[in-house]
């Protein structure tokens, strides 16, 4: 395979590959982990309204250190800012939001999806010590668009997350539209993976070899 | 006159029973920390906590759990690095874990009278096995019930003496929520105002969900 | 019968008497006719707290004419004022209010009466051309305390509204503790009505002639 | 940018369907009458109206039912002496009386998410018959099921260009509640204000529940 003639995204990368795609006038949720980085690649006079679970509507730019506001934080407990007409809403009024449909996207990190658009995010088994559930459940099963955010194959044995059938406890099923990983953008048909996108350099056969799932093309 | 206020931390924290369920709100921000000592000292025990997450190495909760009067822990993220964590593993702690969406509904129904309610959140999960679901125009739903406290601990920046509340920024998270839902909801201020000073268009947490408020000038940092 | 040895309360009589009975503190709902009137009877320095189904929390006294806000009105649509202390919330959490058990008490009109506690204030019949249903279920079942105004008596043919069984449909079962007439004030208690007061110069017999329902004493 | 202003009548109501859902907010106060006004002069038939009730003889909802453009009314409370209730009466007009809480609590749970709840409202009574039900904690409880509207026709106080609103007095009412609840809510305002003008923390309708937003500065009385 010829692995030298392409380079795959950082996840920054992933994050702005991301950016590109969200339109002006969406409402979006971005998850913990690669997704939160989306926002930095939004142009600000390109106006995207992002929403954090814990009732923040309209989040800016990180604050410089010495502008931080110990009173306002994202979904990950982060310093943030909020853009001139954002608001403040209290947490069931911000899981109305995202639960009742009124998010155009939200962008969360996986371990897997599947060809069907399940989507596990949460626990690696079922018995492991340790229960991140979070808002990823309400988030997947209430936004209108549901993207994923991930690298394309694990860390250390380089296995494919984009699968037949998930094997991690699921979070969601059926509910993904579309993958944004280090290599490629898949969208979730009713025939499988669909390739929308590749990195530069990267060819279809050394795509589909990293990919448990079978891909599909245009 | 109805004056809510109270003057020391033990006659805030005064008469919470064994056994009790208690609401913590807070995430991130908006945390009642000089409560949850208050709770500490009060000493009551087999405590239910209710909680956006089981908190980390240290911080409230993990002193709160330190103290092995809390029997259960119900939230929705419990780090394996954290003292909800290692007493989950060790099986000193009890934990049910409740989407976070799910989690804020179930302390609004019990606030609002609600008895039951079907969500898909969670429907097709683990947090589903053996328990009701129901198909709805063609969703699958799980079945919810109300999450009351028998207290509530709550953060504020503002109070009166009829305790309406307002929250800065995103403290404001599960505070209104939580002081729905139980019948003793105790409160600590940063600042305490005038009755009418809070314009009526503007109360987050209205008074009639209010029992005790403590005034706390000092812990937040300032501003 | 000895009618003529004692006077019947007018509505505001029975108005002034259930004031007597509300202590300060109190979280109150009052419906539209009798009850409505309540509040005027309740001293200012006496903080009663006045909620209405349409999101006010903190009823004052009505404004004179002069004064009148077309923004605010209460839950029978007439003008009002908001007192020092008061808030406005919206519907939903107008009746999240009711409905959630945070009215300590609710006082409400009615057509009749039951010695089980069933309340029936909506509708004369199954089919009437008037639904006239309101938030009165609501407040019904959601009060920690529901209390009814209204005459003993029908107007025309004198009919007793104390039942021991309602002949109306209901507006909720089981649910009513006391009762304030022209008459008296009853308690709903697990083995009837029990009476409380009567007007003065009234007698046992002549209000048991007045009440279908069987009559307990202290 | 994002401007959700629209300049005309026309313009605010284009494109609402025959056989709509229509969500009317408002309770004496904040009922959006001039874009009932441009409902009727947009002509769409066989409605669905959802209010809190169902008018008098005259105004807004008796103008519209007059149309006979309305199929079926989904209120609280309808008198006799009323358009609806003679409607009602000659069998023009179907109608669906739901308590007025259980009302805003299923709008609210069309906008948030919720699939379907149990209450004890109503489970006693005529409105109970043929419905399922359920014992809960002992106390009898109807299913209800979430009321969405195709439009929601919502005042404001004060709007911005995201749609951020604010209401005035009780006027807010079931305003932000049928917000939520509609795809299209359409919204008139008596004031417009610069983005940011209204504190992040005072917004009492967030414009991710607003579509369209018509400024009709003479419509209310002077204040």
């Amino acid at each position: 395979m010829a692995d030298i003639e392409f380079q795959p995204l950082d996840r920054n990368g992933i994050a702005a590959r991301i950016a590109q795609d969200i339109p002006e006038g969406w409402f979006v949720n971005l998850g913990i982990g690669i997704p939160t980085g989306v926002s930095d690649f939004v142009p600000m006079d390109r106006e995207v309204i992002f929403h954090a679970e814990n009732g923040v509507i309209g989040i800016g730019p990180a604050p410089a250190p010495e502008d931080i506001n110990p009173f306002l934080v994202n979904a990950g407990v982060q310093p943030i800012t909020l853009r001139t007409g954002g608001a403040y809403v209290h947490h069931a009024d911000s899981f109305a939001i995202a639960r009742g449909g009124h998010l155009d996207l939200c962008v969360l990190g996986a371990f897997e999806v599947a060809q069907n658009g399940d989507i596990a995010n949460w626990a690696r088994a079922a018995g492991e010590p340790t229960k991140q559930v979070g808002g990823a459940m309400d988030l997947a099963v209430g936004a209108k668009r549901l993207w994923v955010a991930m690298e394309h194959n694990t860390k250390g044995k380089g296995q494919s997350r984009i699968r037949r059938v998930c094997s991690y406890p699921l979070t969601a099923k059926g509910v993904v539209k579309r993958v944004y990983t280090d290599l490629a953008v898949l969208e979730v048909t009713d025939r499988g993976f669909l390739v929308l996108d590749m990195v530069p350099g990267l060819t279809r056969d050394a795509l589909q070899a990293r990919t448990e799932a079978e891909l599909i093309w245009p | 006159m109805i004056n809510k206020f109270v003057a020391t931390l033990a006659e805030a924290m005064a008469g919470i029973q064994d056994g009790s369920r208690i609401l913590l709100a807070g995430f991130g921000a908006g945390t009642p920390e000089l409560l949850m000592r208050g709770l500490i000292e009060q000493g009551a025990k087999d405590l239910t906590l209710i909680a956006n997450a089981g908190g980390r190495m240290d911080g409230p909760i993990a002193e709160l759990l330190a103290t092995g009067h809390v029997r259960k822990l119900v939230c929705s993220f419990v780090r394996a690095d954290s003292e909800a964590g290692k007493r989950m593993q060790a099986g000193n702690l009890e934990v049910e874990i409740v989407p976070q969406g799910t989690l804020a509904e179930r302390i609004r129904a019990a606030g609002s009278g609600v008895q039951a309610f079907y969500t898909p959140t969670a429907a097709d999960t683990l947090l589903a096995e053996g328990r009701e679901t129901r198909v709805i125009n063609g969703r699958n739903c799980l079945l919810e019930y109300p999450l009351a406290g028998d207290v509530a601990l709550v953060d504020a920046w503002q109070a009166d003496r009829w305790g309406n509340l307002t929250h800065r920024d995103s403290a404001r998270n599960f505070n209104p929520v939580m002081a729905m839902a139980a019948p003793l909801t105790i409160v600590q201020t940063r600042h305490v105002v005038e009755l009418g000073a809070i314009p009526p268009e503007h109360v987050h947490t209205a008074g009639v969900f209010v029992q005790r408020v403590l005034h706390v000038p000092m812990l937040h940092s300032p501003a």
